[in-house]
């Protein structure tokens, strides 16, 4: 990452790491609006945009009816106007009504028009679960749009990735979907560098070194494979852990260095398993790095249900918890 | 059913001109000749198998010229529909530039990527746009925020859509938030009464678009699409309203769709020729000439004249556009993202 | 009954709350669902109401003061009925009986593709990164005894083998042969194939190790120009420090003080002073290994190992001897693991032994050289005053790849050998 | 709206048996939604949303849907309505605790009931989802020629979804058994009727889909009842469709996840409490002689006494098992892989 004013940090929430870096794209550039649910005076319902509406005024932080297509539609011809929106949706769960505007829309306006009309445009939305958040406040949607071209997504995991990357979503020239896990919001604290600087989309970062088994995921999972990780270097085991950051683009290089010196794999992720981020990495390792491999490709994910229940024991059978993914890690090792 | 057309005058029984002078009648009327010529190329090349589809909007000739001359080239935005051919005409795109998206040319603003009638220019101000009904609306809705939030004197936005896309939760969405934002943006609905083969009846119990602007706190008009003036009369009041902070309105323009929805299109499996044979003694195109001469404003000459001028600019530029290459394979990797792009990095 | 309290979780995303004002002093009655502390958080401030009836006791966190959702804040006395009971544990089926799920499957990573064959095709499952490895170094995957879920070969267990050389290679057939792995492909029964007893006239089958080793020699030989080279040492003084040491040593650690480990730690030394001595050739050039791992050749009945003491230049000359001698130990028994016979990157063999005075010895692949103590033999020696004396005499024979050193290098290790074990002793520390 | 100051009132047919059953479903509907918050503050349940304010509304709504005729496609703030058309406190409480014996089996959201015994139909979170359903289910009922009616209800914020214009469209075409009531409360969690839409009174959107559009005082039980039973009865009849807008005020925050201070004031929620149905209409009864003060006394104790038993004995339920996160995905078995 590049720290271009100074060397000091401030530690903060992921949720203050949102709050403060769109503070900061609206202070340095008049063409950003903010517009989605309770953006105003409720500053979103997480508090993301608190004052905001005070400070920037109404035209600039919109609070927009509740018209999800018409959220991200708007926001499609801003960008195309000139402006540099950051739409919001309230909950990732709420996206499917704006569908069309993200992938038939922002995602091909460039190229329908041969590049003559762009979309530098960020949907911010907050997603999935471990909240009690039930059938329509847990979702991960990660999977339904990472197989479109033109459009870009982000899902970091620690504060100051979440500015880094937002940032870089705030300057793309092209529409970013950004998606922040809700449980990791307040959760979440970490040192986060003053001033302006971004990390670019596409770069994974390499969370701890090992020897014996590779370990790929991203947003709230990375902290819990981390973890895991952790408990079994105590066990003498090495587990090398990657947070992908950028879910499109995606790093190979960081994927495959890592996998060609540990020769086993497993994908971590809160998403069904079926169809979902894990397929593409098993398939681009396989595609590419077969003859590294010394074990078979394993994903721990979520079962093929369509969402968490809202009574814990749903909740917690659905997610995978470090336990489950440090035995998963040890299965493999030993394999 | 029949319409008149052309409103006199109480007081002096002399046309009403809504100012327009006789060189701005004229070129109404030339504007019409070109979007039915132009229609038409598409349909005869299509059917000598030289362009896979086509799309006519025979019927809308009189409203998309009156409509185009209310727009201010170099200020105001049009986010049109598919059928639009006659507003991107009159906003300044020529027949060639029309041609090179029928041939699906390397020339063409859209590099041949784009469906026919599809058209963009970022310079004209022609918002680029997709075959998905009313998702093109909540593009101008941010375009006229834009204008709005800029605190840009004197412009608006112009967005059109048929009949059919009135139903779709976006046109709604988007009428709402531009009432409340009092956006500087004039829907204009051309109702030709047929959503490919669902009649109006079947589109809405309200028959009467117009009126749907009420339950947004928003104006509403109707006008006799059919005639190109009044046209104009309606769309200039509502985009002056909006270039002047008055906000948005509702405009609706009745017309109709003479041919089949497109070149895939059969209609008459839907609807008989007699409505059609009925519907046609309106047609726009005869009566804004007939109409024309009557007033002096040209004579049947002139009129000859112009048609046969239309016909040749087409001819010209059909077959320049036709020796124009296509894109190159390797075209179709461009323009995804800013820049060369890989999804794995 | 005394009821704890605990802070709420005000919001699903909230972690911590701060008690913003106590609306019940200890002492004070309380209603079930009566409100009697005020909670702040960052997204909700709100009453919270007591979960029984009864009287506050005791007040755990001051006003102003943040905890984390769940820690204990106030204790109540419970008055009258006991609180609802806590809900059970879900173990009661459901009337109707749902249908049986496969969930783990879908969910966890259990393993896919090995577990669903046999234990024996598993075995012989060979991983594209075990083929690949096999295949680059020359080693038969058959040969190995895995060290993974099932005794699965590793990519490890390969590069072990192939670090090792064919001794190792023929270590790991015996240990895949003896009954702690009894489902390893096992070298066909052999009765007749060892060296003790071959019947004139026929032919003694090979067995794995020995196909190894015949593989494993002619690829060295063929691929390392070797280059031979010897000295003569005067050991008497480590002789002396030896026989005086030994009955001691032996009854303190339980193994023999042979020569070995004197010869060892002379040998790591003079590594260290050439350190080329310590590498290898690869293609891109000469790679100088940073750890020093010597093997030591012993001879069993039927074949040759070569187990690797690992790191030997940190150990004393007593780290040496232990070492070796549980190494020796373990190789008597057939007890070498793939670790013990892993990662050599210089050879010592002890031929004198059995008597022999020179030798030339073929060095393990991937190494630079190979050296030996030959038979320690009473000898009449001029001394540089030429005086003439009997001392213990013993030859070192060095084989080198000549790709890697030349010469002047390798007669200069040999003579730094040399005179390092003319300096030990005769006494000191071990 | 002007504030009613006068207690009289028109009965429209009710007996006094049904008027005091209408102030049984709003205090029930209080009570049930306040144990709601306790049991959050407690932090024995992880959410509750409340809709303190549009009991009268809810409860008028109610007495008008024909138990065993009549279909539910209800929102996420109708408590009161699903009271009122036969859901037990012990069902809401079982839902609440999120226990195995819930009709969602400890899956769904506080508040977002079903019954297909009731005619209550199942919902998600997400705004103005379920009017498309409802549309469906009217068209069913006309296709069959049956004589029944949905009524479906929305906030004012639901009227901005691109799913209610088309919704309201589809069944002014076909002239659909349903009956939309939009309980304008004028907040969308922390936005304002004036953001949420240029034009407040959203009944005068029925003209510009054809069909007829009414507004009714939602802190008025009876008159609600009278306006969703006319707009009912049509239904029923053939008439076709109807937007009834009942006019109320969300007294509380959004959910237990939300701090209404945030955005509105005190004294605008307070001046709003002045009207509160629950009072109001107790002192209605009172004065017109339906019942005694000691009578609605007793009434609040009744349903607190149930309200009590009925968390003591959902909370003692058993949450559902591990494996239940594993039916009903399809209508049987399945892995995505065969």
């Amino acid at each position: 990452m590049a720290v271009s004013s100074s060397a000091t940090s401030t530690v903060m929430n992921n949720v203050e790491a949102v709050r403060a870096t769109l503070y900061e794209a609206l202070k340095s550039d008049d063409r950003t609006v903010i517009l989605g649910e309770d953006v105003g005076a409720r500053g979103n319902v997480f508090l993301i945009t608190k004052d905001f509406i005070n400070e920037f005024g109404p035209q600039r932080i919109i609070d927009t009816p509740i018209a999800e297509a018409s959220i991200v539609g708007i926001a499609v011809g801003m960008a195309m106007e000139g402006l540099r929106p950051i739409a919001e949706i309230q909950f990732a769960d709420f996206i499917y009504p704006s569908f069309n505007q993200i992938v038939g829309e922002a995602a091909k306006t460039r190229y329908r028009s041969n590049g003559e009309y762009t979309c530098p445009l960020v949907i911010r939305t907050p997603y999935g679960g471990g909240v009690r958040g039930a059938l329509s406040h847990s979702v991960s949607i990660e999977a339904l749009f990472y197989h479109v071209p033109g459009l870009k997504i982000v899902a970091p995991a620690f504060p100051a990735d979440v500015k880094g990357l937002l940032n870089a979503a705030i300057d793309d020239p092209d529409p970013v979907l950004f998606l922040e896990h809700k449980k990791t919001y307040r959760l979440i604290k970490g040192e986060v560098p003053d001033g302006h600087y971004t990390i670019p989309l596409g770069k994974a970062n390499l969370l701890k070194e090992g020897t014996q088994l590779t370990v790929v995921s991203y947003g709230l999972y990375v902290h819990w494979a981390l973890e895991a990780a952790q408990k079994l270097q105590e066990e003498g085991l090495s587990v090398e852990v990657i947070d992908l950051r950028s879910i499109r683009p995606m790093d190979k290089g960081t994927i495959l260095r890592s996998v060609e010196k540990t020769r086993k794999l497993l994908i971590v992720h809160e998403d069904n398993k079926f169809g979902g981020i894990g397929a593409e990495i098993s398939a681009m390792v396989a595609e590419e790095a077969l003859f590294h491999l010394d074990a078979p490709i394993r994903r721990l994910c979520a079962p093929d249900v369509p969402a968490m229940g809202y009574a814990l024991p749903l909740e917690e059978e659905y997610m995978s918890s470090p336990g489950e993914m440090a035995e998963a890690m040890r299965e493999l090792v030993r394999f | 059913m029949t319409t008149t057309m052309a409103k006199t005058d109480i007081k002096t029984g002399k046309l009403e001109r809504y100012g327009l002078t006789d060189d701005k009648l004229r070129a109404l009327l030339r504007n019409m000749l070109l979007q039915r010529q132009l229609d038409n190329r598409g349909f005869q090349l299509n059917r000598q198998g030289k362009v896979p589809f086509a799309l006519g909007s025979e019927g809308h000739e009189a409203l998309q010229a009156g409509a185009a001359m209310a727009f201010e080239r170099g200020k105001d935005i049009l986010a049109p529909y598919y059928r639009d051919l006659g507003l991107c005409l009159g906003i300044g795109l020529s027949p060639y530039e029309i041609l090179l998206s029928i041939f699906a040319r390397a020339a063409d603003h859209n590099g041949g990527r784009q469906f026919p009638n599809h058209y963009s220019s970022k310079q004209a101000g022609l918002m680029s746009f997709s075959s998905i009904l009313a998702a093109h609306i909540p593009h101008a809705v941010g375009a006229a925020y834009a204008i709005k939030y800029r605190g840009e004197q004197g412009r608006a936005v112009l967005v059109t859509s048929g009949d059919g896309t009135t139903s779709e939760g976006e046109w709604h969405e988007s009428m709402n938030f531009a009432a409340i934002h009092e956006l500087p943006m004039v829907m204009l609905v051309e109702n030709n009464e047929w959503a490919i083969s669902t009649p109006l009846d079947k589109q809405m119990a309200q028959p009467e678009i117009w009126k749907r602007a009420a339950g947004y706190g928003m104006p509403g008009r109707r006008f006799n699409g059919f005639d190109p003036i009044e046209t104009y009369g309606a769309v200039k009041e509502a985009m002056d309203r909006a270039r002047s902070g008055g906000g948005p309105s509702i405009v609706e323009g009745t017309c109709y769709r003479y041919l089949a929805h497109s070149t895939d299109d059969n209609d008459m499996t839907y609807r008989t020729k007699e409505v059609v044979q009925e519907r046609r003694k309106n047609d726009p195109v005869p009566r804004f000439e007939a109409l024309l001469v009557e007033y002096g404003v040209m004579s049947e000459r002139d009129v000859e004249a112009m048609r046969k001028d239309v016909l040749r600019e087409t001819n010209d530029a059909t077959d320049r556009a036709e020796a124009m290459p296509y894109p190159q394979p390797s075209d179709l990797y461009t323009h995804v993202y800013e820049g060369a792009w890989e999804p794995w990095q | 009954m005394a009821t704890t309290i605990t802070m709420p979780q005000l919001g699903e995303t909230v972690t911590e709350g701060t008690v913003a004002q106590w609306l019940k002093k200890v002492g004070d009655s309380v209603d079930k669902y009566e409100a009697f502390v005020e909670v702040s958080t960052d997204k909700v401030n709100a009453e919270v109401p007591s979960p029984v009836t009864g009287t506050i006791r005791e007040v755990l966190v001051k006003e102003g003061e943040t905890v984390a959702t769940g820690t204990p804040i106030a204790v109540i006395d419970e008055v009258g009925a006991a609180a609802p009971p806590a809900p059970p544990p879900a173990e009661a089926p459901k009337a109707a009986a749902a249908p049986a799920p496969a969930p783990a499957s879908s969910n966890g990573a259990g393993s896919s593709a090995v577990s669903n064959g046999t234990p024996d095709s598993a075995l012989r499952a060979a991983s594209p990164a075990v083929r690949r490895l096999a295949r680059e170094h020359h080693v038969d995957v058959r040969t190995i005894k895995g060290t993974g879920t099932n005794g699965r070969v590793t990519a490890d267990d390969v590069l072990a083998a192939a670090s090792m050389g064919p001794s190792a290679a023929v270590g790991q057939a015996i240990a895949s042969a003896t009954p702690a792995a009894p489902r390893t492909a096992a070298p066909p029964p052999s009765g007749t194939s060892t060296y003790g007893e071959p019947i004139p006239g026929t032919v003694v089958p090979l067995n794995q190790a020995r196909r190894i080793i015949a593989e494993r020699m002619v690829e060295s030989k063929h691929t390392a120009p070797h280059a031979w080279s010897m000295v003569e040492i005067d050991v008497s003084n480590v002789w002396k420090w030896r026989t005086r040491e030994k009955d001691r040593f032996e009854r303190e650690t339980g193994h023999k003080l042979t020569l070995l480990p004197f010869f060892i730690r002379a040998v790591v030394e003079s590594l260290a002073a050439f350190p080329l001595m310590n590498g290898k050739f690869t293609p891109e050039g000469i790679y100088v290994n940073k750890d020093v791992n010597v093997g030591v050749a012993i001879g069993l009945p039927t074949n040759l190992v070569v187990p690797v003491i690992k790191n030997a230049d940190q150990l004393s000359i007593k780290g040496l001897a232990i070492a070796a001698g549980e190494l020796i130990d373990k190789a008597r028994r057939n007890k070498l693991g793939v670790d013990d016979l892993s990662g050599g990157t210089f050879t010592v063999n002890n031929n004198g032994a059995n008597g022999s005075w020179a030798s030339a010895p073929i060095i393990n692949a991937g190494q630079a050289g190979i050296v030996t103590m030959e038979a320690v033999i009473k000898k009449p020696v001029v001394r540089d005053d030429d005086s003439i004396a009997i001392r213990h005499m013993m030859n070192s024979c060095l084989s080198l790849d000549h790709r890697v050193v030349d010469g002047y290098v390798a007669s200069g290790f040999l003579a730094d050998l040399k005179k390092r074990l003319e300096r030990m002793g005769p006494e000191g520390s071990l | 709206m002007v504030p009613k100051v006068d207690t009289s009132f028109e009965r429209h047919d009710l007996t006094d048996e049904q008027l005091v059953a209408l102030l049984r479903t709003m205090v029930a509907h209080r009570t049930l939604e306040s144990r709601g918050f306790q049991l959050n503050r407690q932090g024995k349940i992880p959410f509750a949303s409340a809709g303190e304010g549009h009991e009268a509304v809810q409860a008028g709504a109610a007495m008008a849907f024909r138990r065993g005729v009549d279909v539910l496609v209800p929102y996420y703030r109708d408590l009161g309505l699903d009271i009122g058309i036969g859901v037990t406190a012990y069902e809401i409480l079982l839902s609440l605790f999120g226990r195995a014996a819930d009709h969602s089996a400890g899956r769904q959201f506080p508040h977002h009931y079903a019954s297909r015994k009731l005619g209550l139909y199942s919902i998600s979170s997400v705004i103005a989802a379920q009017l498309p359903h409802a549309v469906g289910a009217a068209y069913a009922m006309k296709l069959r020629g049956e004589e029944r009616a949905v009524l479906t209800t929305c906030g004012d914020g639901a009227t901005s979804e691109g799913e209610w214009h088309e919704s309201m469209n589809f069944a002014a075409i076909h002239r659909l058994p349903v009956v939309v009531l939009c309980e304008n409360n004028e907040w969308a969690i922390s936005t304002p009727l004036s953001k949420q839409m240029a034009q407040p009174d959203i009944y005068k959107r029925a003209e510009g889909y054809g069909m007829p559009g009414v507004l009714v005082d939602g802190m008025d039980p009876v008159a609600c009842y009278a306006a969703v039973k006319t707009a009912l009865d049509r239904a029923r009849s053939g008439g076709g469709p109807a937007l009834v807008e009942a006019k109320c005020y969300r007294f509380l925050a959004h959910t237990t996840d939300d701090d209404d201070r945030t955005y509105r004031s005190r004294d605008e929620v307070a001046e709003r409490r002045k009207r509160d149905p629950v009072p109001l209409f107790e002192r209605t009864l009172i004065e017109n002689g339906v019942m005694t003060a000691d009578d609605v006394e007793a009434l609040k104790r009744s349903v607190l006494d149930e309200t009590n038993e009925a968390t003591d004995r959902a909370e003692a339920m058993p949450y559902p098992k591990p494996e239940d996160l594993y039916t009903n995905v399809y209508s049987a078995n399945f892995q995505p892989w065969q």
